[in-house]
């Protein structure tokens, strides 16, 4: 036997407290502490709405990150499950006076159908091919919504009731759903299926292997991105009471892609944060006018060049 | 701040005697419309400058706030809101109505008075709020004009061209139903093309199959400018109209003078098909170094109209401002004397047909 | 018929063009470059504004003075994406391959704006216009610029097609794009090569602009956005890397659209396009001529 | 009847025949060696017993039970577990999470559990990483635990490899050269490793070029040349048979 | 003719290279053992670039080539083989090769030297249109080994060259290997198979947590009583 020393790399060293700190639930608690006494710092409506649109835009990037953190699988339409969310719960509610709430239970139906009539044919694709085949049926869920009487053409869907009336309560139930859904990706991050999620993103063949059905696990990934983004377009509705096919461009996936991947891809906390700065950032260079997207597009690329993992990356060692 | 525990969501509107009264201007400035902004900016700007320079409006300046929506309905919410935090008065933009759509209620909500310049769906007063005011012509109205026209023109068969946008999918549709009622014009194609691009020759071969002799755009200049010029390049000789999206000189510069000449359009009266207005065009040229550009004179009317509602309604209380808004008959326009409908629309849509001559579009019929 | 072949060909052969800078991008080093739409539409301008320097023209010199500055925006355009290449995307070439996409996102966004602050919103018209008398050829009517724009479009592409397949230059940069580090051991200065593809995947993106400009008249600083698009769109359904394919791929996506509007109306037209590529990718995983990887366990 | 049946198995790539004929068994428990010549069809025929190529012809059976053309997880699920020639790790993940890839099969949580944190989900998340300890000490991994398995010395990444494959707990364990690149000390354990494994009841096929370890380890040795089989018995036989030495061994058999 | 002098190595907070020194000298083989861990790898990495050492100097011919980027120490000569056979997998079998002779200019030299080692791995001139990635573990341990070849290394860093290789073709390689080394070119071989290795080598170094903690002569190495134990195996 050899005589070589055993090297015990770090198995019995203590967790280094910023792990502790961005590692456990305090991060959560302090940024839901945060989202709550916000509206007590400024509750105009513009900052109320803006922190509002913000908070969807957390909920959608924690779902794509269900899709692309966790299972490695390149999304370009995202916003298509946003989409069907928002018209389904649209035209309930208008076309069929469905109280907005009730209107959830067919927004998940609908959702996880259109996450298995999309996925299922094409999860069997290379990253880069399911790439422009999520980025198609982006845009033909986007045109047909355009073309279609029932979701009202390219002018869409108006006076849709309010979920409830007051900015501030509908901020706080917002806040409320989209905690609730961070919470959710990030336990079903720290499940047997978020296990195998990751699997398949680093190797598929040997996440199939050990018993991973490889094309199940992702199309449950893409299922739960789908019902988050369905969910978030549920809010969306009713949060501007009105939607059209403008909003669900092919430039808003990018849009949520860019959020999870700058707060660090796989990271619930990271893809959190991103969401808020692509959401509040052009907002705050709001005054340049002429110039915001500009110094937007300096600022993406030197906050990159700084963090190229993300702002908060996933951990890349447990804490024992 | 204006926190939950401080002043609440209403902001410090309660104006003092000498505080300036806030315009708000929802417009374009970003995206696929930001040619638009400035336009409209500079009209209004013009119109405040005009206004101050006599001494306000009941003797408390007037002052414009502008924001970006972008054209995009979530980006338009955030800079109305914006707006409304701000204490912003009476608003005086809408350009997209897509992203006008979700203002209303935001708007309404704060109690704000709404003077749309451009923005022109019919969605925009189908639900019939108290606070909403079009001053340009709705798509029923400038299809209507339309029709006159093309029959007028004695045209066999009409092809409709549009962007598939709200607005122009609308004057299209309106259009069509005008022309497929018996006799007359037949509308033989609508065509619809996917704003932005470059190249419509696929549009193009499908509408000249089909063998019209007047072809109808209803969205905007930049697209507009490229159908013609390729509707000629087509061989296509007959009639070629656009809609008021279009009325630009660019279209012309885009187009090419030659495929340009005699292209017609339905618009509102505008400065240079009105007799008075080149005074109007010279003050802008030299505030600006730019010609005007489409909507500047509705933007600018949209700032005079406001002014004139506020003095009428001796200050800027929201309910009074309506009333003195509906009550307005006669108030001088680019687009002639205002009067409002039952459902604050232009009584008078005014659409009358220009016509392309050299680098302008001259008055070719005023349609009365 | 004939005339909605020639239609979706020639729209194709543009397509074609800034998806080969593209798919050159994207084979060597991963990145969905999201600012290649963006160095067209810079072409575009860089041409306008030479063009706008030397002043008018008269219309007999107008090919051989556009050929020049075709030439010179290709070289603006080039280094251009070199530097792009340098600033925002090599700092990055270990992180993970999506950070990429903010910092080339980032950058047309900036590359947008910029342009825009520096010469307006507003749409500007080329001096110089190629149109003009068309002619019949087996029923399809086309103008002489038109051929003569497949023409320099075919041959740009077929330089490349030789470079990439035929050159040592072509070998590294198949080969960086499997595995970089091992390529070094191979001698290859991986930096060296990816600029230099950046220069080529830039310079022909520029070339584009410009004939687009010219030929359409119309440039604004949103326009490379939608090609950029399409642009991938091709790029992947070719076989990402592969030059023919991509050309393929261009062109394919011009007939689909030419032949979706005319059977379903432009309306429909991106649903049929983008359905029949879905389609197509399901029963052919890896795009037109796209290699067959078959991965060993 | 046996553990693994493999009848008459054949496939090939375009023109190129790997495997042509190829038939063998393993019983229960039993230590079997493939060997044979670089490019014979030892690591395709493992691709074909777990999924990863379908056979042109031929059977595959685990206990009566019809493998063939099974996917590789379904196959997975039949308590077949293996090991890859190229390592094939989860490279960013930890190696403590590579080895809970090993419990996926059986880990009984369903994901309203993992939702509400229900006492059964932190019950199997607790037996899960216990497991995923345990065989991590079985196999003696020195390395750190908790960092990204990538990090790991090559060695230390096979006995990963190893510890992932026994988390699943398998019947049959198919293990693809697992001494290479180990120096002499380090291949003693691993013969120690593949007899302690045995001892848990686990029958082994095991490919490998390192006839010390092979003459060592193995109950029986199947040769492979071409696709077909050469030789199948006692290790001592094997490697007296003319056709072996002639094909792989050559007269020194040192290496 | 290649002088480490004190290397260090981190990554991240692991040392894994602590003031290593070895020397080789023209026309020589020499060959470096340790434990899975010790550094071998990465003692060749931060010769041939692809590693930053933190401290430390190699020299090669002369000159001090520290921080030099891989390519430009691979155009001096001095040509790595990696661990794990890295074969460029989507290209050909003959791809492969060419790139190999990627530095040289000449066509018809980089072909001379291709046939060579089609001749002196016969399995690799029958596979030449296959996908590099498609071979057999030992065909790719067999290309990659060929493609430094194509490259006339004067300096060749092989890393477990014999790993995955049949008995007999474990063998021809170490002959192989003998067989350039007689024609000039120096090896530096890290290997786990120490009996085949030392059978070839001049000198051998062994290495145990970054650093030399044994060195000689090969055939006093094979006497020595620790390297007999650790990685001979008992006589
Ligand atoms: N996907 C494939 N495509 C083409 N040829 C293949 C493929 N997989 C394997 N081969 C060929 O089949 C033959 C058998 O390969 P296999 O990997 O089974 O050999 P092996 O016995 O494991 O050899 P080694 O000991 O070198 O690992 C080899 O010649 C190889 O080149
Ligand atoms: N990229 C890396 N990040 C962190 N640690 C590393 C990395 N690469 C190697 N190490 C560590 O450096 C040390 C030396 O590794 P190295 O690969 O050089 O060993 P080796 O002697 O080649 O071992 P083997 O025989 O297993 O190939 C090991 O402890 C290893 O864990
Ligand atoms: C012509 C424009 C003023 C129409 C406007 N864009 C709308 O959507 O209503
Ligand atoms: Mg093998
Ligand atoms: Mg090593």
């Amino acid at each position: 036997m050899t005589t070589t020393k055993v090297r015990r790399l770090g198995t019995d060293r203590p967790p280094s407290l910023a792990s502790r700190l961005m590692g456990n639930r305090w991060a959560g608690l302090a940024g839901l502490l945060v989202a709550l006494l916000a509206p007590f710092v400024d509750a105009t409506p513009y900052a109320l709405s803006v922190m509002t649109s913000a908070a969807i835009a957390v909920m959608l990037a924690a779902g794509l990150n269900i899709v692309v953190g966790y299972c490695g699988l390149l999304d370009l339409g995202y916003v298509a499950f946003f989409a069907v969310g928002a018209y389904t719960s649209g035209v309930l509610a208008t076309r069929f006076e469905v109280p907005l709430l009730a209107t959830v239970p067919a927004v998940i139906v609908v959702t996880v159908v259109a996450g298995v009539v999309i996925g299922a044919p094409t999860l069997r694709l290379r990253s880069d091919y399911l790439a422009i085949v999520t980025l198609g049926f982006g845009e033909i869920i986007r045109i047909t919504a355009n073309n279609l009487d029932v979701t009202g053409g390219p002018s869409g869907i108006y006076g849709i009731p309010h979920l409830v009336e007051h900015p501030a309560a509908f901020y706080y139930v917002t806040v409320a759903v989209v905690s609730l859904a961070v919470l959710g990706s990030a336990r079903l991050g720290r499940s047997r299926l978020g296990r195998a999620w990751r699997f398949v993103r680093e190797d598929e063949d040997a996440a199939e292997a050990m018993g991973v059905h490889t094309y199940r696990v992702k199309l449950a990934a893409y299922i739960a991105g789908a019902v988050w983004g369905g969910l978030a377009g549920v809010l969306f509705a009713a949060q501007l009471s009105a939607i059209s096919p403008g909003s669900f461009t092919f430039l808003s996936s990018a849009l949520v892609l860019m959020a999870v991947v700058l707060g660090g891809m796989g990271s619930v906390s990271g893809v959190v944060v991103g969401a808020v700065v692509i959401s509040v950032l052009p907002e705050i260079l709001r005054d340049l006018a002429d110039h915001r997207f500009l110094l937007f597009g300096v600022l993406l690329i030197v906050v990159m060049l700084l963090r190229p993992q993300g702002l908060w990356p996933a951990r890349s060692r447990e804490v024992p | 701040g204006q926190g939950l525990l401080g002043g609440g969501g209403e902001s410090g509107r309660e104006a003092g005697e000498n505080e300036p009264i806030v315009l708000g201007m929802l417009i374009p400035q970003s995206g696929s419309e930001a040619a638009i902004g400035p336009y409209m900016s500079n009209a209004a700007q013009l119109a405040i400058d005009e206004i101050n320079a006599k001494g306000g409006v009941l003797g408390r300046k007037l002052e414009l706030k502008t924001a970006d929506d972008a054209c995009d309905a979530q980006a338009a919410a955030a800079a109305a809101n914006k707006l409304v935090t701000e204490g912003v008065d009476i608003s005086v933009g809408g350009y997209c109505s897509g992203a006008t759509l979700p203002t209303l209620p935001i708007f309404g909500k704060a109690d704000i008075p709404m003077i749309i310049p451009a923005a022109n769906s019919q969605e925009l007063v189908d639900q019939k709020l108290k606070h909403v005011f079009l001053i340009n012509g709705t798509g029923s109205q400038q299809a209507a004009a339309a029709e006159k026209w093309i029959v007028k023109q004695a045209a066999k068969s009409v092809a409709l061209m549009h962007d598939n946008t709200s607005y122009s999918k609308d004057i299209a549709l309106r259009t069509r139903e005008l022309l497929d009622a018996p006799g007359g014009a037949e509308a033989v194609i609508t065509e619809a093309v996917t704003p932005k691009e470059s190249d419509y020759s696929p549009n193009i071969t499908n509408v000249l199959a089909k063998k019209p002799d007047f072809v109808y755009w209803t969205g905007y200049f930049q697209e507009g400018g490229l159908i013609a010029r390729q509707l000629r390049q087509a061989g296509y000789k007959g009639a070629i109209m656009v809609g008021d999206g279009s009325v630009s000189p660019k279209l012309i510069e885009i187009a090419g003078a030659e495929a340009a000449e005699g292209v017609y359009a339905t618009m509102t009266q505008t400065p240079e098909t009105l007799e008075g207005a080149a005074g109007w065009i010279d003050a802008y040229r030299k505030k600006f170094g730019a010609e005007p550009g489409p909507y500047s004179n509705q933007a600018y009317d949209a700032v005079r109209l406001a002014a004139e509602a506020i003095t009428k309604a001796g200050g800027t209380d929201g309910a009074k401002v309506i009333a003195a808004l509906e009550a307005i008959d006669g108030f001088a326009m680019f687009s002639g004397p205002l009067k409002f409908t039952p459902e604050h629309t232009l009584a008078n849509g005014g659409f009358q047909i220009l016509v392309v001559k050299g680098d302008t579009f001259a008055l070719q019929d005023s349609l009365r | 018929m004939t005339q909605l072949v020639w239609n979706g060909l020639f729209v194709g052969s543009f397509y074609a063009l800034v998806a080969l800078g593209y798919s050159m991008v994207y084979g060597i080093i991963k990145l969905l470059n999201f600012a290649h739409g963006d160095l067209y539409m810079l072409g575009a301008f860089t041409g306008f504004a030479i063009l706008g320097a030397v002043g008018g023209v008269s219309p007999t010199m107008a090919l051989p003075l556009l050929l020049a500055v075709l030439l010179a925006t290709m070289a603006v355009t080039g280094l251009a994406g070199v530097a792009l290449e340098r600033i925002a995307y090599r700092p990055l070439r270990r992180a993970p391959r999506l950070s990429l996409l903010i910092t080339a996102v980032g950058a047309s966004f900036a590359l947008e704006y910029g342009m825009r602050a520096v010469a307006g919103a507003d749409p500007r018209v080329y001096p110089v216009r190629l149109g003009g008398s068309s002619l019949e050829v087996l029923g399809a009517r086309l103008t002489p610029q038109q051929l003569v724009l497949v023409g320099v479009a075919v041959l740009l592409m077929a330089g490349l097609n030789l470079l990439v397949t035929r050159t040592r230059e072509g070998r590294a940069m198949r080969a960086i794009a499997l595995d970089p580090r091992t390529s070094a051991l191979m001698g290859i200065d991986v930096d060296a090569v990816i600029s230099r593809t950046f220069f080529i995947g830039s310079a022909l993106a520029g070339a584009a602009g410009v004939m687009a400009g010219a030929y359409y008249g119309k440039i604004d600083f949103l326009m490379g956005f939608l090609i950029g698009l399409k642009a991938f769109t091709a790029a992947v359904i070719g076989g990402i890397g592969n030059i023919p394919g991509t050309m393929l791929g261009g062109l394919l996506l011009g007939l689909l659209e030419s032949f979706g509007t005319f059977w379903l109306g432009g309306e429909w037209r991106d649903v049929f396009a983008f359905g029949v590529l879905i389609l197509f990718l399901t029963v052919r995983p890896t795009g037109l001529l796209g290699e067959r990887v078959t991965e060993r366990v | 009847m046996n553990l693994l049946d493999v009848a008459d198995l054949r496939l090939s790539f375009g023109g190129l025949v790997a495997i042509d004929g190829l038939s063998f068994s393993v019983g229960e428990a039993e230590i079997v060696s493939v060997i044979g010549p670089n490019g014979a069809g030892k690591t395709s025929a493992f691709n074909c017993v777990t999924g990863f190529y379908r056979p042109a012809s031929g059977r595959i059976t685990l206990r009566g039970t019809d493998l063939t053309g099974l996917r590789p997880s379904a196959v997975a699920a039949l308590g077949v577990a293996r090991t890859f020639q190229n390592l094939r790790l989860f490279g960013e993940l930890s190696v403590l999470d590579n080895v809970r890839a090993g419990a996926h099969l059986w880990l009984r949580q369903s994901v309203l559990d993992a939702l509400l944190h229900t006492p059964r989900y932190r019950r199997s998340e607790r037996e899960c990483t216990e497991q995923a300890h345990h065989w991590l000490d079985f196999v003696g991994l020195r390395g750190d635990r908790y960092g990204a398995a990538r990090h790991l010395p090559y060695g230390e990444q096979r006995r990963t490899e190893i510890a992932r494959a026994l988390a699943r707990r398998p019947d049959l364990l198919l293990l693809d050269e697992p001494a290479a690149g180990l120096n002499h000390g380090e291949k003693a354990e691993m013969l120690d490793l593949i007899r302690r494994i045995r001892e848990l009841g686990v029958a082994i096929v095991l490919i490998e070029h390192d006839m010390g370890l092979v003459m060592e380890v193995s109950e029986r040795v199947v040769v492979l040349n071409f696709g077909r089989e050469i030789a199948d018995g006692r290790p001592e036989d094997v490697r007296r048979d003319p056709a072996v030495i002639e094909a792989y061994l050559g007269s020194d058999d040192s290496a | 003719m290649l002088e480490i002098d004190g290397l260090d190595v981190h990554y991240g907070g692991v040392h894994a290279l602590r003031g290593l020194s070895l020397t080789v000298a023209e026309g020589e083989i020499v060959a470096l053992l340790g434990n899975n861990g010790a550094g071998k790898t990465t003692t060749l990495a931060a010769v041939s670039g692809l590693v930053r050492p933190s401290g430390g100097r190699v020299v090669f011919d002369g000159r001090e080539v520290t921080r030099e980027k891989p390519h430009r120490i691979t155009a001096r000569g001095l040509v790595h083989v990696p661990e794990g056979r890295r074969i460029f997998s989507t290209l050909t079998v003959h791809e492969n090769l060419q790139l190999g002779g990627y530095l040289l200019r000449d066509r018809a030299e980089t072909r001379g030297r291709i046939d060579r080692v089609y001749e002196l791995l016969p399995r690799l001139a029958e596979r030449r249109a296959q996908q590099g990635g498609t071979l057999s573990g030992g065909e790719q341990q067999m290309l990659a080994i060929g493609r430094a070849l194509v490259t006339g290394p004067r300096l060749l860093l092989l890393d477990e060259p014999s790993m995955g290789l049949a008995p007999l073709v474990v063998a021809s390689i170490m002959e192989l290997i003998a067989g350039i080394n007689a024609e000039g070119t120096s090896v530096l071989l890290v290997e786990q198979n120490a009996t085949a290795a030392l059978k070839i080598a001049h000198r051998g170094y062994v290495i145990e947590n970054g650093a030399c903690v044994l060195d000689g002569p090969a055939a006093e190495l094979r006497q020595d009583a620790r390297v007999v134990e650790a990685y001979l195996g008992g006589v």
